[in-house]
Formats: C-alpha cells, sequence, structure tokens
C-alpha cells in the first residue's frame, strides 16, 4: 500500500502538489465560510423570532415529528461517517472499499430526503404550514416557527441534493479510472458534505427538540 | 499529505465509525435530556452537545486541526463575522 | 502620438490583434466567437466583463438621464408616477449589482491582478468563467424583470412593501440579485486564493502593489458580505412566493429585521465599490508623480482596516427606522472611526504627489479628481454619521449627493482613470491623449455640476425618489438636471476616442508610462501564460527612486535602459 | 435658506454649519496642496527634488492619523450630546396620534378633532406624535422642525418637537411608499396657543380621543371582561399605563402604548402572568384609529376619571 496518497493530477496554474492542494481546500473553506453567513443568517431570524414569543415558539415547536427528526439525524451522521470513509479508503488507493462507501453514503443521503419527504407530507396532512387555511395556532411565536421550519429544512435539502451529486460525481470518476488522481477532488467533495451535516446537526435540536 | 503512519484499516473505517458512534452518543444525551419534563437549561445543553458534536466533525472528520493555519483562519473568520452581524443587530434589538 | 517623454515607438499597423506578424498574445489565441465564450484565460474573461458591464453603464444611465429630465419641473409630467418609480429602482439595481460592485475587480482586477503578482492565471480558472456566466444569468433575469414592467421598491427593497404590497416583478429582481451575489462571491474567492497562493518568487506581501492589495481587501468584504444578500433575497421570495410570513407585520413581522440584514450587506458593499478605487489611484498617482507612494504601510493597513471595520457600521443607515437609541449611537461612533482610514489616504496620496515629477495624463486627471471628489463625499459621510444632523438629513438629496460623490466622483472616475492608465497594456493600442484629457476634465465639470447643487437641496429638506416637489426646490433641480445632460454626453465620449484607438491606435510600447509593477514588464498586449520568463521581484512597489535620491535621476537610467 | 422654526433647529444647524466649515477647511488645504504640488513639480520645472525632509516620517504620519481621529471623536461626542435630549420623550407634552396610510396623513388630536394631510399645533407647546402605519413604513419629516421619523406597520414610534414660530411648514413623507410617495406631503400650521384654541373650538368634533375610546370599549365587548362587574378573569385595566407588567412568561414589560396596542391586537403575545390566554385578537377587527381612542381611552382610565383633561 503506498504510504502516500496518489501522484494527483496537476490543473491549470498549479505546478506542485501541495500548492494545489493547499489551493483546494483554501479555496472550498472560503465557500464554507459564505456557507456559515449564509446558514448564520437564518439562525439569526430563528433567534429572534424565538426571544420575541418563547411561549408561542414552544408551542409550535412541540408539533414537529420528533421521531422523523431523529432518524433523519441518524442517518446524516452515518452518511458523514462512511464518506469519510470513502476518502480516506480513495487517498489510500483501495478503490472497491472507496466504492462501496461512496455508494453508501448517496443511499444515506437519499434515505435522508425521502424521510425528509415523508415528514413534509405528514405536515401538510396537519396543515402545519402557515399559509394552509387549517393552521392550528394564532400565536405568533408559532408562525413563525412553523415558517422558519419549512425554510430553513427546504434550503437545507436544497444544499443536500447539491451534495449528492457531487458525491455521485465522485462515483462517475471513479469508473473514468481518474478518481485516485483526483483525491482532492474528493477530499473537497466530504469538506462540503460535512458542514451540510454540521448545520442539520445544529438544526435538529432548534427544531425538533424545543417545547419537549 | 502523507499520513503519519501507514494507512491501514483502522485509520480508514475503524476511526470513522468510532466518531460516529461518539456523535451517536451524543445526539442520544441531547434527546435524552431534552425528554426529561422540567429539566433546567434544555435549550443550553442542547446547543453545548451541538458545539461538541460540530468539533468533532471539524476535528476528526474535516481534519481542520491538521490543516494550514491559513484554513484554520477562514473557518474561524466565517463564524468571526456571524458574530458581527449576532452582536451589533442585538445591540439594536436587545435595547429597543 | 509621441508621448511628451520621447519614447520611441514603431506604428506599423500589423493587423488588429498583434504588433509583429506571427507574434502570439492572449488575443491571438483564438478568435472564435468559442474561443472566447470558454476562455479561462482571466485576460478574457475580463475583457468579457468589460463589454458587459458597459452595456449595463448606459442602461443604468439611460434611467438616470429620464429621471433627471423629469425633474426638470416641479410638477410630475414628463413620466408618471409608477413609471419614475420603477426607473429609479431600475437605475439603482443596475448601477449597484451590475456596474459598480463588478466594474474595477472583475474587469481591471481580473486582467491585472495575475500580471502584477507575476502568475500565470488566477487560482480557479474555470471557476473564474463560471463567475462571469452566473453575472450573465442574473443580468438576463433583471433585465426580464425589467423589460416585463419593472420593480418599483427602489433598490434597498425595504419590507413590507416589497413582501406584501408591491405589484411588480419583485421576485425575479431578487432572483436575479441572488444570482449575481455568487458571481461576486466567485471572484472573491478567486483573488484571495490567487493573492494568497500564486505570488511569484520575492513577491513578499510587503512588495505587492497596492492595487493587489486593494483586490484583496475588496474580495474579503466579497466574500464575507454577500452571503447575508443571498439570504435576505431568499428570504422576500420566500415571503412572496410560499407566503411565509417572515415580515409581515400583522403575524409579528419586525420590517427593521430586513434592513438589518439589508444593510449588513449593503454598508460593506459599498467599501467593495471604493477599495478598487483607492487602489487604481494608487497605482496611477506613483506612476505619473514619478515618486513612491508615501506611507506604503499606512495605505496597507487602511484599507484592511476599512474592510473590516466597514462590516459594523450598517446601523447608521437606520438613525431615523425606529432603532434604538443605544445602538444609533453605537453605529454612529463606529462611522466616525472608519472615517480616519480614509483620511489617511488622502493624506498620503497628497504627500506622494510631494517632490515628484507630476505628468498630467488623463489618468493623472482622473487620479486627482478623485481626490477632491472622494474626500468631498467622505467629509459629507461625517455630516451622516452625527445623529441630529443625519435625522434632518436622511433620506433627502443631501444622502443622494453624498454616496453619488464617493461612487460616481470617486469610484467610477477611478475606473476610468485605470481604464485609460492600463489600455495600452489591455489592447496594445494608444489612445489619444487630447481627447482622453478633455473627456476628463468634461467629466469632472459634468459631474460636479450635477450633484454639488443636490447637496443644498438636500438642506432645504427636498425627499429622495420625489417626482413632484414643492417650486422653491426647482432653481437646484433645474441646475443639478442640465449638469446631468452634460455628464451624460461626457460618459459618450471614451466611448468614441477609446474604440478609434482599438482600430486606427498608435502600437503601445511594452511600458509607455515607464512604470515600475510587473505588468509592465511582459509585452502589451501580454502572451496567454502572461510572462514568457517569470519575474523574480527584488525591490519594493513603486520603486520609481532610490530612497534617498530624487525622481529625476531614476527616469534617465529608465530610459538608457529602454534603448 | 431653510427656516428653523423649532426648538432643536438652532442646534442641528449649529452642528450642521460646523461641519461645513471643517470640510472647506480640509477641502482647501487638500485643494491648495494638491494644486501648489501640481505646479511647482510639474514635469519639466527645476523645483528642487531631493529626498523627502526628515520631518515627512512616520511619526508625522501617526501623529496626522490620530489628530483626525480626536476631531472625528469630538464631532460625534458633540453630536451626540446634541442628541440625547431629543431621545428623551417629554412627558407633559400635547399629544397628537399619527397614522400614516398608502399615501396620506391622519392625525387626531386628544380633544377628538381629525385632520387629513395638515396638522394644527400651537407654538412654545412640546408636542409628542404617537405614529404608527396601516400597511407600508412611511416616514414623518418636517424639514423646517429638523425632525424625521419613520412610521412602522404593526408598532407605535413616536417623536417630538416644540414649534417656535407661527406659519405653514412642509411635511413629507421620507420613506419610500409606493406610487404616490410623492404626493404623500401635507402641512403643518404653528399658531399661537391663543388663536390655536379658538381653531380647535370652531373643529366640528364629537367625544373627545378618550370618550370615543370609551364608547369603542363597551362597543367590542371589552367591558364584558375588563369592565367594573365581570365574572371572567381579565387583567384591571386602572391605572395600568406606564406600569410594570409581569407576564406569563416571567418577564416584565412596562404598560406602554405599545404594549397596550399589542395586547388589543395580539393579545396571547404577552399574556399577562396568572391570567388564561383567552382574549379574542381585534386584528383587521378594530382599525388603527379605533385603538388609538381604545388606548387612549385605558391611558385615561389612571386618573380614574373616565373623560379624558
Amino acid at each position: 500500500m503506498s504510504v502516500a496518497p496518489p501522484t494527483p493530477m496537476l490543473v491549470e496554474p498549479f505546478e506542485q502538489a501541495d500548492r494545489q492542494h493547499e489551493a483546494m481546500v483554501f479555496g472550498l473553506w472560503l465557500f464554507l465560510a459564505t456557507e456559515i453567513l449564509f446558514f448564520g443568517g437564518f439562525f439569526f431570524l430563528y433567534a429572534v423570532a424565538r426571544l420575541q414569543d418563547p411561549g408561542g415558539f414552544a408551542v409550535g415547536g412541540h408539533k414537529a415529528n420528533l421521531l422523523l427528526g431523529t432518524i433523519n439525524t441518524v442517518l446524516l451522521m452515518s452518511s458523514s461517517a462512511t464518506l469519510t470513509v470513502a476518502e480516506r479508503a480513495i487517498k489510500a488507493e483501495w478503490r472497491r472499499a472507496a466504492r462501496v462507501a461512496i455508494v453508501a453514503t448517496l443511499i444515506l443521503g437519499t434515505a435522508f430526503l425521502a424521510v425528509k419527504g415523508f415528514e413534509y407530507h405528514e405536515d401538510l396532512s396537519e396543515h402545519l404550514f402557515p399559509t394552509v387555511p387549517g393552521f392550528p395556532f394564532t400565536a405568533v411565536g408559532a408562525i413563525r416557527f412553523w415558517s422558519f421550519y419549512w425554510l430553513i429544512t427546504l434550503i437545507h435539502a436544497v444544499h443536500l441534493t447539491i451534495g449528492l451529486a457531487f458525491v455521485a460525481r465522485l462515483l462517475w470518476l471513479d469508473r473514468l479510472g481518474t478518481l485516485g488522481p483526483r483525491w482532492m477532488v474528493a477530499e473537497v467533495t466530504t469538506l462540503y458534505w460535512h458542514l451540510v451535516d454540521i448545520v442539520w446537526l445544529l438544526l435538529w435540536p432548534l427544531l425538533y427538540l424545543i417545547g419537549r | 499529505m502523507a499520513e503519519d503512519r501507514p494507512p491501514d484499516a483502522r485509520t480508514i473505517v475503524l476511526k470513522p465509525l468510532l466518531v460516529w458512534a461518539a456523535l451517536f452518543g451524543l445526539g442520544a444525551i441531547s434527546l435524552g435530556y431534552a425528554l426529561v419534563p422540567g429539566a433546567p437549561l434544555k435549550p443550553l445543553l442542547s446547543l453545548a452537545i451541538v458545539l461538541v458534536q460540530a468539533s468533532l466533525v471539524l476535528g476528526a472528520f474535516m481534519k481542520l486541526g491538521k490543516a494550514s493555519a491559513l484554513v484554520r483562519m477562514t473557518a474561524l473568520i466565517g463564524v468571526v463575522w456571524l458574530s458581527f452581524l449576532f452582536l451589533m443587530a442585538f445591540a439594536d434589538l436587545a435595547t429597543r | 502620438m509621441k508621448r511628451d517623454d520621447g519614447a520611441t515607438m514603431r506604428s506599423d499597423d500589423t493587423g488588429l490583434l498583434a504588433r509583429e506578424p506571427g507574434e502570439r498574445t492572449y488575443l491571438t489565441e483564438g478568435t472564435t466567437l468559442r474561443s472566447w465564450l470558454l476562455s479561462t484565460d482571466h485576460k478574457r474573461i475580463a475583457i468579457l466583463y468589460a463589454v458587459s458591464i458597459t452595456m449595463f453603464f448606459f442602461i443604468g444611465g439611460a434611467a438616470a438621464t429620464v429621471i433627471r429630465l423629469e425633474l426638470f419641473t416641479p410638477k410630475g409630467d414628463l413620466v408618471t408616477a409608477d413609471t419614475y418609480n420603477r426607473l429609479f429602482t431600475l437605475h439603482g439595481v443596475i448601477m449597484v449589482w451590475f456596474f459598480l460592485v463588478p466594474s474595477i475587480p472583475a474587469t481591471l482586477g481580473n486582467f491585472l491582478l495575475p500580471l502584477m503578482i507575476g502568475a500565470k492565471d488566477v487560482a480557479f480558472p474555470r471557476l473564474n468563467l463560471m463567475s462571469w456566466y452566473l453575472y450573465v444569468i442574473a443580468g438576463c433575469f433583471t433585465l426580464a424583470a425589467l423589460l416585463l414592467g419593472g420593480v418599483d421598491t427602489g433598490w434597498t427593497f425595504y419590507t413590507p412593501f416589497s413582501t406584501l404590497y408591491s405589484n411588480s416583478y419583485v421576485l425575479l429582481a431578487a432572483f436575479g440579485i441572488f444570482v449575481v451575489g455568487f458571481s461576486s462571491i466567485a471572484t472573491g474567492i478567486n483573488f484571495i486564493a490567487t493573492v494568497h497562493l500564486l505570488r511569484t518568487k520575492g513577491m513578499t506581501w510587503m512588495r505587492l502593489p497596492l492595487f493587489c492589495w486593494s483586490m484583496y481587501a475588496t474580495s474579503l468584504v466579497m466574500v464575507l458580505a454577500t452571503p447575508v444578500l443571498a439570504m435576505a433575497m431568499v428570504l422576500i421570495c420566500a415571503e412572496r412566493l410560499l407566503g411565509l410570513p417572515i415580515f409581515d407585520p400583522r403575524a409579528g413581522g419586525d420590517p427593521l429585521l430586513f434592513q438589518h440584514l439589508f444593510w449588513f450587506y449593503s454598508h460593506p458593499a459599498v467599501y467593495i465599490m471604493i477599495l478598487p478605487a483607492m487602489g487604481v489611484v494608487s497605482e496611477i498617482i506613483a506612476c505619473e508623480a514619478r515618486r513612491r507612494v508615501f506611507g506604503y504601510q499606512f495605505m496597507v493597513y487602511a484599507m484592511l482596516v476599512i474592510a473590516v471595520i466597514g462590516f459594523l457600521v450598517w446601523g447608521h443607515h437606520m438613525f431615523v427606522s425606529g432603532q434604538s437609541p443605544f445602538a444609533s449611537m453605537i453605529f454612529s461612533f463606529l462611522s466616525f472611526v472608519i472615517a480616519v482610514p480614509s483620511a489617511i489616504k488622502v493624506f498620503n496620496w497628497t504627500g506622494t504627489l510631494y517632490r515628484g515629477t507630476i505628468r498630467f495624463s488623463a489618468p493623472m486627471l482622473y487620479a486627482l479628481g478623485f481626490v477632491g471628489l472622494f474626500t468631498l463625499g467622505g467629509l459629507t459621510g461625517l455630516f451622516l454619521a452625527s445623529i441630529p444632523v443625519d435625522v434632518h438629513l436622511s433620506d433627502t438629496y443631501f444622502v443622494v449627493a453624498h454616496f453619488h460623490y464617493i461612487m460616481v466622483g470617486g469610484s467610477v472616475s477611478a475606473f476610468f482613470g485605470g481604464l485609460h492608465f492600463w489600455w495600452p497594456k489591455i489592447t496594445g493600442r494608444l489612445y489619444s491623449e487630447t481627447f482622453a484629457r478633455s473627456a476628463a476634465l468634461w467629466l469632472f465639470f459634468g459631474f460636479n455640476f450635477t450633484f454639488f447643487p443636490q447637496f443644498i437641496l438636500g438642506y432645504l429638506g427636498m425627499p429622495r425618489r420625489y417626482h413632484e416637489y414643492p417650486p422653491e426646490f426647482q432653481v437646484w433641480n433645474v441646475m443639478s438636471s442640465t449638469g446631468a445632460v452634460v455628464l451624460a454626453v461626457g460618459y459618450l465620449m471614451p466611448l468614441f476616442y477609446l474604440g478609434y484607438s482599438l482600430f486606427y491606435g498608435e502600437r503601445a510600447p511594452d511600458n509607455p508610462h515607464q512604470a515600475t509593477g510587473l505588468e509592465w514588464t511582459t509585452t502589451s498586449p501580454p502572451p496567454k501564460h502572461n510572462f514568457l520568463v517569470f519575474p523574480v521581484v527584488r525591490t519594493e512597489a513603486y520603486a520609481y527612486h532610490d530612497w534617498d535620491e530624487a525622481p529625476g535621476k531614476a527616469d534617465e537610467t529608465m530610459q538608457d535602459e529602454r534603448a | 435658506m431653510l427656516e428653523s422654526a423649532s426648538t432643536i433647529a438652532p442646534s442641528v444647524d449649529r452642528i450642521f454649519w460646523v461641519l461645513v466649515g471643517l470640510s472647506v477647511v480640509i477641502m482647501t488645504v487638500v485643494g491648495t496642496l494638491v494644486l501648489s504640488f501640481a505646479i511647482k513639480y510639474r514635469a519639466g520645472t527645476k523645483a528642487y527634488r531631493g529626498p523627502l525632509p526628515d520631518w515627512m516620517s512616520r511619526e508625522v504620519e501617526i501623529g496626522w492619523t490620530v489628530a483626525t481621529l480626536f476631531v472625528a471623536l469630538f464631532v460625534f461626542w458633540w453630536a451626540v450630546s446634541a442628541q440625547l435630549p431629543h431621545f428623551l420623550l417629554p412627558k407633559r407634552a400635547l399629544e397628537i396620534h399619527i397614522v400614516a396610510k398608502q399615501w396620506m396623513w391622519k392625525a387626531q388630536h386628544p380633544e377628538g378633532v381629525r385632520e387629513i394631510d395638515a396638522l394644527h399645533i400651537p407654538q412654545g407647546v412640546p408636542v409628542r406624535l404617537e405614529m404608527t402605519s396601516q400597511d407600508v413604513i412611511h416616514s414623518f419629516g418636517v424639514p423646517a422642525f429638523r425632525i424625521k421619523q419613520d412610521v412602522l406597520p404593526g408598532r407605535y414610534t413616536a417623536t417630538w418637537f416644540e414649534a417656535t414660530k407661527a406659519g405653514d411648514y412642509h411635511l413629507f413623507c421620507t420613506e419610500y411608499c409606493g406610487t404616490d410617495h410623492a404626493r404623500m406631503t401635507g402641512t403643518i400650521t404653528v399658531m399661537p396657543p391663543e388663536s390655536y384654541a379658538t381653531w380647535l373650538a370652531a373643529q366640528p368634533h364629537g367625544e373627545d380621543l378618550a370618550g370615543e375610546g370609551a364608547q369603542l370599549f363597551t362597543k367590542f365587548g371589552c367591558s364584558g371582561c375588563h369592565g367594573a362587574g365581570a365574572r371572567v378573569p381579565a387583567p384591571p385595566l386602572a391605572g395600568l399605563y406606564d406600569r410594570p407588567v409581569t407576564l406569563a412568561d416571567g418577564s416584565t414589560v412596562t404598560a406602554d402604548e405599545d404594549y397596550l396596542r399589542t395586547s388589543i391586537l395580539r393579545p396571547e403575545a404577552q399574556v399577562v402572568a396568572g391570567y388564561p390566554s383567552v382574549m379574542p385578537s381585534y386584528q383587521g377587527v378594530a382599525s388603527e384609529e379605533q385603538v388609538v381612542a381604545m388606548v387612549a381611552y385605558i391611558k385615561a382610565l389612571e386618573q380614574g376619571r373616565s373623560e379624558a383633561r
């Protein structure tokens, strides 16, 4: 087994591997800083709404489907773990193990979206959308909780779908046989995926554990 | 970026699973504590647990600790600039 | 035309793109449309950007001209109230997001940053091309919104008007701005990575030209401010599309919440517009005065301090909005503190002129014009930072004059200065100095004639965004409107003589201004990979003369090297 | 130039003209320096161009930076100290309630007189404006008084002024509010107190504001719970205004106009401790003017008298 990761494929302006690696990780982390600020803005909205009417917020939060939320959290945690396994397998050129781990991540990710879709269906059947006529609450806090819930989970789901596309791209690169030399692309993809996971780890208590 | 020891099954598969177990455990604690009726400071504790989980993911999965100073600074700056938004906006919202 | 210091030039006209037949420059690398539209060469992407922002500049300018024509008379007789509202919104949205924010970073920055630090290209060339495509897609959305009927919310999109009461194409425009945000994030990430990782041997941080420092500081602000704008636009789209009552006052929504999120981006955005201009002006003044920049390190720290504190001052837009007095005082204090770095820069530009050998080329006229207009713009910012005066002047024409002095007097004249200064390097052609200088003077007077009366209008209390006003304001409005016509004509001039120079202009030598800077050590126009042999930097930037020497002497030595 | 017709106008103008002076000084300094250097050191002149004199060094640069910072902070201190007294709303003031609606101003005097796009006020009496908007954000701007205050939907915003000169002054809406933003103007007529009194008496008006509020209090059925002999548990309103109220979630707020308005329109947002949250919301039932009248009535209860002053 080779000690160092396989010799990487160099892209345009870079001549040395470590410079290109530093650039890709640094560039991606700059993008992750924008993601932190983007989601941070929504959490600021959450903080203002919750402090404005804590009682109503808790009443609204109580109706969130804790079981499905918890299942999703476990799914996403596991997908982070499997993607880390995949990335390390790619670096160690364990192609078969990498392929299995990537597929596992894709399955876990799609499962998350499926459970989310099912949860949306449940929520809608209980009229838990602020503008739906049968919305059970009048408290300001509850209205704002549910508008925040739909907004943030939809945006997180969009980010997750984009993440799934990039992870699937790794599988495509593996089929082309260039995944080994392009292990940097794999590393950068996992960084993005882990941030989407961290955002959900923070979202889970804020949406599902309040008002219990 | 050579690993310090030759990569074998331990570092590739076992370590991530251990980290996963830690994340799962922390999540269980957070859930358990939240379901105890009347327990004090629930939001605080759940946020503290999220902080630990996040640093686990950052450290073990994303290897932020081993990244260059530049990359760690970038991650820090994202959070510091977010605190600007919170601090200055709440300077208005809290004192109105 | 001979430059006044007698540099010799070959003026044989060998086709459009290169000096000698067979010479390979980035222009000769491919002449098909496809080679331009799919090129990842930072120089070509700069030109793609230059063309597209010029188009948007004239759309925004047309709207401004109609607005000023309407304001000739107190009665609203040229356009209806609704059309007027859509015109000033169009002017604001197009000028801010589609001209000013990308103007210097995406054109001069894209072209010159790799050249100035001795790199082959930016760190992520494909991301650079994606940035332009995001810009074009966003432009299509916004133009679609404007053609279908326009937006009548003002460029600030204040809620609850933009979310509940406006029935114009707010959704399309908000999505357009959401997408153009990612274009500037992509440029920002690219520049930060390039400056950190692709500097040539010897180019240490403190040897970076100030233009590169300004690109670095601007990119920091672009990357860290734009996400919150994207988030605010998503909130507007969510409320209009899904009906989620985020800012609906009947459901406890606080309209000030949107203002906090919007201004958290929009004040740093004005620093995105002015920091590049400061970089361009430092380059031009140092070169045309043949002197090292006075207090180089102060200039660098001033730009970084502006970039950071720029994120803490947004509340001065909300002194009268119902914000708490405590927060108003904090934002007022920090707005006064941020005036200091700008003051340092003005003193240092003036200090650079001292004991220099000053040439009044067109770029220098724009740069000196910038120093004057930016100083006045900055000083009027002090008026608006002090709360009692801002209560009187807020939302009046005083504010309109203040930000036009900074954006048009400052950023646009610096952009024109930079465009003229690096025109020989970008196109390999020389433009006619007499035309360029007269255009610069024309624009300077047209600008002052348009916007100085608006300070007086503002003090008298004429509110912004009014197409009908009491008769006693008419005198100043007529003055401002005639000035606007002069200005509009002035802006057409460069199109002609720069366009003319593209085809019939003299061939430019590698270093027409005898400037120091790596971009002048390569050919003009530069080859595809910028340098045939990559330079090694041994001296500080702006080494126009040794520390203990007069500028005159260095000029002779530079002449001998050249001959 | 612009007349100064309120007590704060002179102090605002003083700061304004000092800043204009400061700007003229700085512009002349920078202008003359740039022009003189441009002329003296233009290419081709034989001026001395040796190395920079040693006094133009780092320390000088630090010096003028600190000097600029000091001037900036001085102006900040002066501006804030001039603004502080204006932040505090005077207690003994003539209270005018303003309701802004897309493209018109509606004013209500405590005596019940109503005006549209106009406001008659006595000279020399501090006037407190309690303002709210029925739709979007507007802004009550009177250049002659140097005052401006955004009028927000969903809550009260307040400002005050004391007119010093009689006459008619422009009122502008200074926050963009839609199609006829430019036509949402009005005139403020400042009259000597005696002619204000005669004008007031001549105006056709029925009940005063608090009296009107009393009628609405019964019409909307508030007296059913909050009235004297009510059996339903509801917080007492007599003497409530400006007193601290502890809410169900343990926090305490002072019962100002905002609290009273929110309790009428969105009662569940601030439930009083010890009371069930059963009060129906009057959002959409009571108009802003009616809420203003009821708030005036509840405030009047404080003096234990049913009719107003």
